[in-house]
C-alpha cells in the first residue's frame, strides 16, 4: 500500500485528496467525503448501491480503485437536485412510492437518471434492463418503474417530446 | 364520515431524505477520531477453544485494542427468548457455528483492523459438525448444548383426529422441505458507539426492530443498568427479522468502554451472511383428509425447525408455524407436533412470516394435491373449505370479526379472470 | 433531542482542492497508469510478478475484496488509447483489449459481423459491470464461465500477447488451460483480440442459461456459429464452444465431423445435442448439477439449431 | 418447450406476539413550540413506512396538515417502548396508541378551550388547527396559542396512550387458547408462470392479489408491500437458498446467494378487501408478513399447473424441474402417490 495524490471534479468540486493504492473509490466517497449518499450493499458490483456516474458513465465504485478515478468527473446522489428543487427523477420516486427502506434509492435513483438521458422514452422491459444493476429489497421493483415512467412522462413533455411509449 | 387522510396516499415521510442521499443508516456515521472494529470469528463450526494468540496481530502498527473473553469475564450471554449466545468465545468454551465471536480487533483503520484479524493464530478441539437436525435428533448425537438438542417441544391438539381421518374418503400425505434463506436486508449490520466516562452512559447508534428490547438484551450482558444504554434508531435500511437479535451492539459497547473513543462496526455482507439469523429451514409432515364432498376433516403436521446454534426467536418461530398448519380452513380435527432443534449452521431467527411462510408451502400444496384428487376447482376447493365469522382457527381461537378470507379468494379469482365457476 | 454527527461538519476539511488545479498522477509509487503500450510493457519487465495489472476491475477487486492492501503495485491500463479502439484491418477485425462490453454491446461493426459476442456482452452483468469490464479482462480472468470467452472461441479468435521483448498471437483455444489459469507470463500483456471477419453466410446464435435474468453467473453457456456454403445449405464449417461445462471454455470438434458438408436441411438435431451432451463433463457446483448441465447442453443445442435453421430460411427470401 | 400455468394460494396470518405474550405500544402526542404536533414512539421504520402511517393517523384525529407533524426518530431515552417492527403489529399496536394519543390531546384541546371559551365541547369547533366557539367561528385560537394558555396555567398541552390488548397463553398440551393472536389478516394470490420445459426455467408472469387487511391506512404503502413481499416470495420459491454443508456456508455473497433483479418482477395487479370490521385503528389490520407468505405455494401450485409435476423441496429450481419432469416421463403418471 502506498499514498498518493489524486485529484478529480465530484459533484462540481474540484478536489485533490491524499488517498492509498488499496482505497476504493467507494471509501474516498464514504469515508474520506464523508458523501454517504452513495451506500455499500455488497462490496462486490452486485447490489449497485455504491453506483455513481464517472467521466459520464453508471459504475459501481466498488469496484473501481480511488487512484483510477484521478482525474474523473464523478457524480453522486448529493449531486443531484437540491433541497428547493429536486430532480424530477428524485420527485416520482416520492410520489409513486418508490421508496421503502430508501437504501438502494441514491444508486437507483443515478441508475434511472443515465438510462433516461440515453433513452427518453423507454419501454417497461427497457426500463427494467436499466435497472438490473440495482437490488432492491423492499419494494418488488414496481413502484420504482412507475416512478421512471412518470419521470419519463415529465421529462419529455417539458421537452415537447412524445408521450410514454405503449408497453 | 370521510377521511382526509386515512386512506390517502400521503407521501412517505422519510422519502424525501432518501431520495437525496441525506437520510443517515447506521454505516453513515463518523465521528472524529473514530475507531475501527473487526470481529475474528470462529474457525470450525463445532469445536473447544484451545488457544487464541493475538501477540502477531497486537504489534501491528495501527492495532490499538484486542478484546478477548479472558479480558472481559463480567460479561454474560445474550438472546432473545434464551440466553444461550457468547459474546466471545473463550479458552476451554466452544464455539458452535462460524459466526460465532472469538477476539474483538480494534484499530485506526478498517484495513488494519483486516489485516489483524488474519494474524490471530487459533487453536481447535474439533467435534462432530451437526448440520443436519435429524442426525441432531439423534440419541448418540453429541449434544451442542448441555440440555439437549431439541430445544423446545410443542404440541397442538383439537378434536378427535382418528375420528377425521376416519371420515376422509381421501388422504394425502407428504413431506415438504424449506430451506436457509437470509434476508438480505441492503443495509448490513452496522453501527457506531461513544462510552461516556464520567457520566458512565454508553451510547449506540444501531438499527434496531425493537429499540426497547436490544437495550435490555445489551444493558444484561455487560451488566449495566438499563439506563445507562442509551441506543438511536439511525435510518435501517431493511430489515425483514434480521434487526431483531443482537449484532454489532455488545461489541460496541466493549470497545468503546475499552478505548473511550468513538467505534464503529460494519459487517462484511459475508459476515452478515454467516454471522446473522436465518429464515429456519422447515421439514414438514403433513397428512390431510377430506370427504368426497370436499370438505376437510383431519390435518396432522409433524414440524422439524432447525434453529441453528443459537435459539434466538426459534422456538416461537417453529412453533408459529405448527399454529397454522391448516391455512386459513375449517378443520375440526387437527394434531401437531413441532420440535425446534440445535445444530452447528447459523442460526435462525425471525424472517417475514416467521414459520408461517415454510408452513403455507405445505399447507397450500396440499389443498392443491386435494382438489386434484377430488375433481374440484381448486379455487373453489378453497372458498368452501374457508373460515366465516365463527370458524375455529386450529388453537381453537373462536374468530368473531373480521374474517375476509372468503372475499379475497372471490376477488383474486375476480381479477385473474379465474375460470373455474365459484360458487 | 439528540441530533446524529453529520458528515462533513465534523471531518476534515476537503474545500482546500478548490483553488488547485485538478491534479493527474504522474506514474509513482504503488500506481501506474501509463499512456502507451510500451511504457506499460516496460513497467511490466520490472515489476513481473510483483504488479498486478488492472483493466476494468470489475473481477479484480471482487477476487480481493477486503484484502486489496495484499496488491503493493498496479498497473491501470485506463489511459492507453490504441487499446480502446474496435477497428477493421483488411479481412479482420481488431478488438483492443480495453474495449468494454458496453462497446462491444454497441458497436454496430460487431453487432454486424459478431452478433454472438455482441449478444454475449450484452447479457453480461449489468450496466456498472458493462461499462467498466472490459474484453481483456474477461479473456484473461480465464473463469470457466467467462461470458465472452465461448463467442471468441466460436470466431476462431486470436490473442496478440506482447513483452518488451517480444510479441506472439495465439489462438483462443491454446490460451485457456485451467479454470483461472492462461499461458499468460507475468512480463505479458494482453494488448488486442483479432477475429478474421466471418464470410457472408454465417450464423451464429448464443445462449445463456442463469439462475436469474441479470447479473447472473452462467450455469451454461453455448456459443453457435455454423458457415454455410454459397447454396446457403451446405453447412461449411461449424463451431460448437461451450462454458461452464468444463476448466476452460471448450469446443465440440464432433460436432465438425458430423455437420462438415452435410445439406443443413437433412441434419438430425436431436443427435447434433446428445453428441453435445456426451461429450462435455461438466462438475455439481452451485450454480447447477453435473445432470442438468449435460440435459440442458442437448436442449440448448437443439434450440440453438433450430433458430440458426429459421435465420438461414429467413435469408433464403 | 414453454408451457403456462395458474396456481391459487389463500393464506392466514395471526398478527401481533399473542399466546399471551406482553404485547404493548406507548406514544405520546404534544403542541410544540414552532407549530408542530410532536408525536414520539419507538416504532422503527424499517421501510414499511410506520411513520407516514401514524403521521397519517395523528392528522386525521388531530385535523391537521400530515406537515404539522414532527417524529422524533427512535431513541431509548426519549421515546418509550412500541415494541418491535415485526409480527405485522406496529400499524396496528403503535397506530392504535397514536390514535389514542392523539384523541387524548385533543380531548385536552377541547377541555382547555372550553375554560378559555367559557362554553361546553358541544360549542365548540376545530378545523385545520384552530379551535373556536361555533357561533363565532373568528374568534379562534391556535391549538399553539391555546398551548401558550394552559402553560402559564401552569400545564401542557400533551397526552399519553397505550394500547395493550390481551390474548391468551395457549394449553401447553394442545395449543388450544380463547385469543392466541390479536387478529388475522388473510391474502390471496392467482399467480401465472411460464415454465420452459428444455430449461426448466420459470418465468412469473403475472400476479393477482387481493388481501383482507380490514382497511388500508394508506393504500400505495399497502400495494409496495405485497409487492415486495411477492418479490421476496419469488426468490423463495425459485431461487433463494442459503447452502451450508456441514456447517459451512457455501455461498455468503450476492453473487451466488441470488435474490430477484428487475428483471424478475412480474406484473402485478392488487385489490384490496377493506371492511373496516378490525379493532386496528379505523379498522386497519396488518400486511407486512402476510404480503410475502402466499407467493411461494402460489408459484409452486402454477408449476404443477403448467406441466403437471409437482415440487416438495424449495426452492424450485431448473434442475429440479427437468430432473421431476424426466422420473415423470418415466412413470407417466400424476401427482405421485
Amino acid at each position: 500500500m502506498s499514498k498518493l495524490t489524486i485529484g478529480f471534479i465530484i459533484n462540481g468540486q474540484k478536489k485533490t485528496i491524499e488517498t492509498t493504492t488499496s482505497t476504493r473509490l467507494l471509501d474516498l466517497i464514504r469515508d474520506d467525503l464523508h458523501l454517504t449518499g452513495t451506500k455499500e450493499g455488497c462490496g462486490k458490483g452486485e447490489c449497485g448501491a455504491c453506483t455513481v456516474i464517472m467521466n459520464g458513465e453508471l459504475v459501481a465504485s466498488c469496484l473501481i480503485l480511488a487512484t483510477q478515478s484521478d482525474g474523473a468527473v464523478i457524480t453522486t446522489i448529493e449531486g443531484i437536485g437540491d433541497n428547493e428543487c429536486l430532480d424530477p427523477v428524485q420527485e416520482a420516486f416520492i410520489e409513486t412510492g418508490a421508496v421503502q427502506c430508501g437504501f438502494c434509492t441514491p444508486g437507483m435513483i443515478l441508475a434511472a437518471k443515465k438510462m433516461l438521458e440515453e433513452n427518453p422514452h423507454p419501454d417497461e422491459e427497457e426500463i427494467k434492463r436499466g435497472i438490473s444493476g440495482n437490488l432492491c429489497r423492499c419494494t418488488g421493483y414496481q413502484k420504482i418503474i412507475d416512478a421512471i415512467k412518470l419521470a419519463a412522462n415529465r421529462l419529455s413533455s417539458k421537452n415537447g417530446g412524445r408521450s410514454e411509449k405503449d408497453d | 364520515m370521510t377521511e382526509r387522510y386515512v386512506g390517502r396516499n400521503v407521501y412517505k415521510v422519510d422519502a424525501q431524505d432518501k431520495v437525496m442521499g441525506k437520510a443517515k443508516y447506521p454505516d453513515d456515521i463518523y465521528f472524529d477520531n473514530m475507531l475501527y472494529l473487526k470481529i475474528k470469528r470462529a474457525t470450525h463450526p463445532h469445536a473447544h477453544l484451545r488457544r487464541i494468540d493475538i501477540s502477531k496481530a497486537v504489534k501491528l502498527p495501527g492495532v490499538v485494542k484486542i478484546i478477548t473473553a479472558d479480558d472481559i469475564p463480567q460479561v454474560k450471554n445474550f438472546g432473545l427468548i434464551i440466553k444461550d449466545q457468547p459474546v466471545l468465545v473463550g479458552i476451554g468454551q466452544k464455539m458452535r457455528y462460524m459466526g460465532d465471536a472469538l477476539a474483538i480487533v480494534i484499530a485506526e483503520t478498517k484495513e488494519i483492523a483486516s489485516k489483524a484479524v488474519r494474524l490471530i493464530e487459533v487453536e481447535v478441539e474439533e467435534l462432530e459438525v451437526i448440520s443436519d437436525p435429524l442426525r441432531a435428533m439423534e440419541k448418540d448425537a453429541p449434544l451442542i448444548h448441555k440440555d439437549g438438542n431439541i430445544l423446545a417441544t410443542h404440541y397442538l391438539e383439537k378434536g378427535d383426529i382418528k375420528k377425521g381421518f376416519a371420515e376422509a374418503n381421501v388422504i394425502v400425505e407428504n413431506e415438504y422441505r424449506t430451506t436457509f434463506l437470509d434476508q438480505v436486508p441492503l443495509q448490513v449490520e452496522a453501527g457506531v458507539g461513544i462510552y461516556d466516562e464520567e457520566s458512565g452512559f454508553i451510547k449506540l447508534w444501531v438499527a434496531s426492530q425493537w429499540l426497547h428490547d436490544t437495550q435490555a438484551d445489551v444493558a444484561q450482558s455487560l451488566g449495566f443498568p438499563k439506563e445507562k444504554i442509551r441506543i438511536i434508531q439511525p435510518v435501517i435500511g431493511g430489515a425483514f427479522g434480521k434487526k431483531e437479535d443482537i449484532s454489532v451492539h455488545i461489541h460496541l459497547a466493549l470497545a468503546a468502554i475499552a478505548t473511550k473513543r468513538p467505534v464503529k462496526l460494519t459487517y462484511t455482507r459475508e459476515e452478515s451472511m454467516i454471522a446473522q439469523s436465518k429464515r429456519h429451514p422447515f421439514i414438514i409432515r403433513v397428512k390431510t383428509g377430506a370427504t368426497k364432498e370436499g370438505y376437510l376433516t383431519a390435518w396432522q403436521a409433524e414440524v422439524i425447525g432447525d434453529t441453528g446454534a443459537y435459539a434466538s426467536s426459534g422456538p416461537a418461530v417453529v412453533h408459529k408455524g405448527m399454529y397454522h398448519c391448516t391455512g386459513p380452513y375449517n378443520v375440526d380435527n387437527v394434531k401437531g407436533v413441532a420440535y425446534t432443534v440445535y445444530t452447528n449452521n447459523t442460526y435462525a431467527g425471525a424472517m417475514r412470516g416467521f414459520g408461517t411462510t415454510q408452513m403455507a408451502f405445505a399447507y397450500e400444496s396440499q389443498m392443491d394435491i386435494l382438489a386434484h384428487k377430488l375433481g374440484i376447482d381448486p379455487a373453489q376447493f378453497r372458498l368452501q373449505n374457508a373460515y366465516n365469522i365463527g370458524s375455529s382457527t386450529p388453537n381453537g381461537q373462536i374468530l368473531t370479526h373480521s374474517v375476509g378470507v372468503k372475499e379475497t379468494i372471490k376477488k383474486a379469482a375476480e381479477i385473474a379472470g379465474w375460470k373455474g365457476g365459484l360458487r | 433531542m439528540e441530533e446524529f454527527p453529520q458528515g462533513l461538519q465534523n471531518s476534515k476539511d476537503f474545500s482546500g482542492g478548490d483553488s488547485k488545479k485538478c491534479q493527474r498522477t504522474v506514474p509513482c509509487q504503488g500506481y501506474f497508469a501509463p499512456q502507451r503500450i510500451e511504457e506499460a510493457l516496460e513497467i511490466l519487465s520490472r515489476y513481473g510478478k510483483e504488479i498486478k495489472i488492472i483493466a476494468g476491475g470489475t473481477d479484480l477487486l471482487v477476487q480481493y475484496y477486503d484484502r486489496l492492501y495484499e496488491i503493493n503495485n498496479w498497473l491501470d491500463l485506463k489511459n492507453i488509447k490504441e487499446l480502446k479502439e474496435v477497428k477493421i484491418n483488411k479481412n479482420q477485425m481488431i478488438i483492443g483489449a480495453m474495449v468494454t462490453h458496453t462497446q462491444l454491446e454497441s458497436s454496430e461493426d460487431i453487432k454486424t459481423y459478431y452478433p454472438v459476442l455482441s449478444q454475449a456482452a450484452a447479457d453480461i452483468g449489468s450496466p456498472q459491470i458493462r461499462n467498466r469490464g472490459t474484453i481483456g479482462g474477461n479473456i484473461v480472468n480465464a473463469s470457466p464461465a467467462g461470458d465472452l470467452l465461448s463467442p471468441l472461441m466460436a470466431y476462431d479468435a486470436q490473442f496478440k500477447l506482447q513483452s518488451n521483448q517480444r510479441e506472439m498471437i495465439v489462438p483462443a483455444e491454446e490460451f485457456f488451460i485451467g479454470p483461472k489459469k492462461t499461458i499468460l507470463q507475468p512480463n505479458q500483456l494482453l494488448t488486442r483480440i483479432i477475429l478474421p471477419l466471418p464470410e457472408e453466410k454465417t450464423y451464429g446464435c448464443w445462449i445463456k442459461i442463469g439462475k436469474r435474468k441479470a447479473l447472473a453467473i452462467a450455469t451454461i453457456i453455448l456459443a453457435l456459429v455454423v458457415k454455410m456454403a454459397e447454396d446457403n445449405k451446405t453447412v461449411k464449417d461449424v463451431r460448437t464452444c461451450l462454458g461452464s461445462v468444463a476448466p476452460t471454455p471448450i469446443e465440440i470438434k464432433e460436432v465438425r465431423k458430423k455437420m462438415a458438408g452435410k445439406n443443413f436441411n437433412q441434419l438430425d438435431f436431436a443427435e447434433l445435442g446428445q453428441i453435445v451432451e456426451d461429450k462435455i463433463s461438466p462438475i455439481d457446483d452451485i450454480r447447477g448439477t453435473r445432470e442438468y448441465r449435460k440435459d440442458v447442453a442437448k436442449e440448448i443445442m437443439i434450440n440453438a439449431l433450430e433458430e440458426i435453421d429459421s435465420a438461414r430460411r429467413e435469408r433464403n427470401y | 418447450m414453454k408451457k403456462q400455468g395458474r396456481g391459487i394460494a389463500t393464506i392466514m396470518f395471526g398478527f401481533g406476539y399473542g399466546e399471551g405474550f406482553p404485547d404493548h405500544a406507548i406514544a405520546s402526542a404534544e403542541i410544540e413550540e414552532g407549530g408542530k404536533i410532536l408525536i414520539r414512539t419507538a416504532a422503527a421504520d424499517v421501510g414499511q413506512g410506520v411513520l407516514t402511517i401514524i403521521t397519517q393517523i395523528a392528522a386525521e384525529v388531530l385535523k391537521v396538515k400530515p406537515e404539522a407533524i414532527r417524529i422524533i426518530p427512535g431513541d431509548t431515552h426519549l421515546t418509550k417502548n412500541s415494541g418491535s417492527s415485526s409480527a405485522t403489529r406496529q400499524t396496528f399496536f403503535t397506530g392504535n396508541a397514536v390514535k389514542e394519543a392523539s384523541e387524548g390531546l385533543l380531548s385536552n384541546i377541547y377541555h382547555y378551550a372550553s375554560i378559555e371559551f367559557r362554553s361546553n365541547h358541544v360549542e365548540l369547533g376545530i378545523k385545520d388547527g384552530y379551535i373556536f366557539r361555533n357561533d363565532n367561528p373568528k374568534n379562534k385560537l391556535s391549538y399553539w396559542e391555546l398551548a401558550e394558555r394552559v402553560k402559564e396555567r401552569g400545564d401542557s398541552l400533551k397526552a399519553e396512550a397505550s394500547f395493550f390488548p390481551r390474548t391468551d397463553i395457549p394449553d401447553p398440551k394442545t395449543g388450544q387458547g380463547k385469543k392466541v393472536y390479536v387478529a388475522y389478516t388473510f391474502v390471496t394470490q392467482v399467480i401465472e408462470v411460464e415454465v420452459d420445459t428444455d430449461t426448466g426455467i420459470v418465468e412469473v408472469l403475472n400476479v393477482y392479489t387481493a388481501a383482507d387487511i380490514g382497511k388500508a391506512i394508506n393504500p400505495k404503502n399497502v400495494e409496495g408491500q405485497i409487492e415486495g413481499g411477492t418479490v421476496q416470495g419469488i426468490g423463495m420459491a425459485l431461487m433463494e437458498e442459503q447452502v451450508i454443508k456441514e456447517g459451512i456456508t457455501l455461498n455468503p455473497d450476492l453473487t451466488s446467494y441470488l435474490i430477484p433483479t428487475s428483471m424478475d418482477t412480474p406484473h402485478f395487479a392488487t385489490l384490496l378487501v377493506e371492511n373496516e370490521d378490525s379493532e386496528g385503528p379505523f379498522g386497519a389490520k396488518g400486511i407486512g408478513e402476510p404480503a410475502t407468505i402466499a407467493t411461494t405455494p402460489a408459484i409452486a401450485n402454477a408449476i404443477y399447473d403448467a406441466i403437471g409435476v409437482r415440487i416438495y423441496h424449495l426452492p424450485i429450481t431448473p434442475e429440479k424441474i427437468l430432473k421431476a419432469l424426466k422420473e415423470e416421463n418415466k412413470r407417466g403418471n400424476k401427482e405421485g402417490f
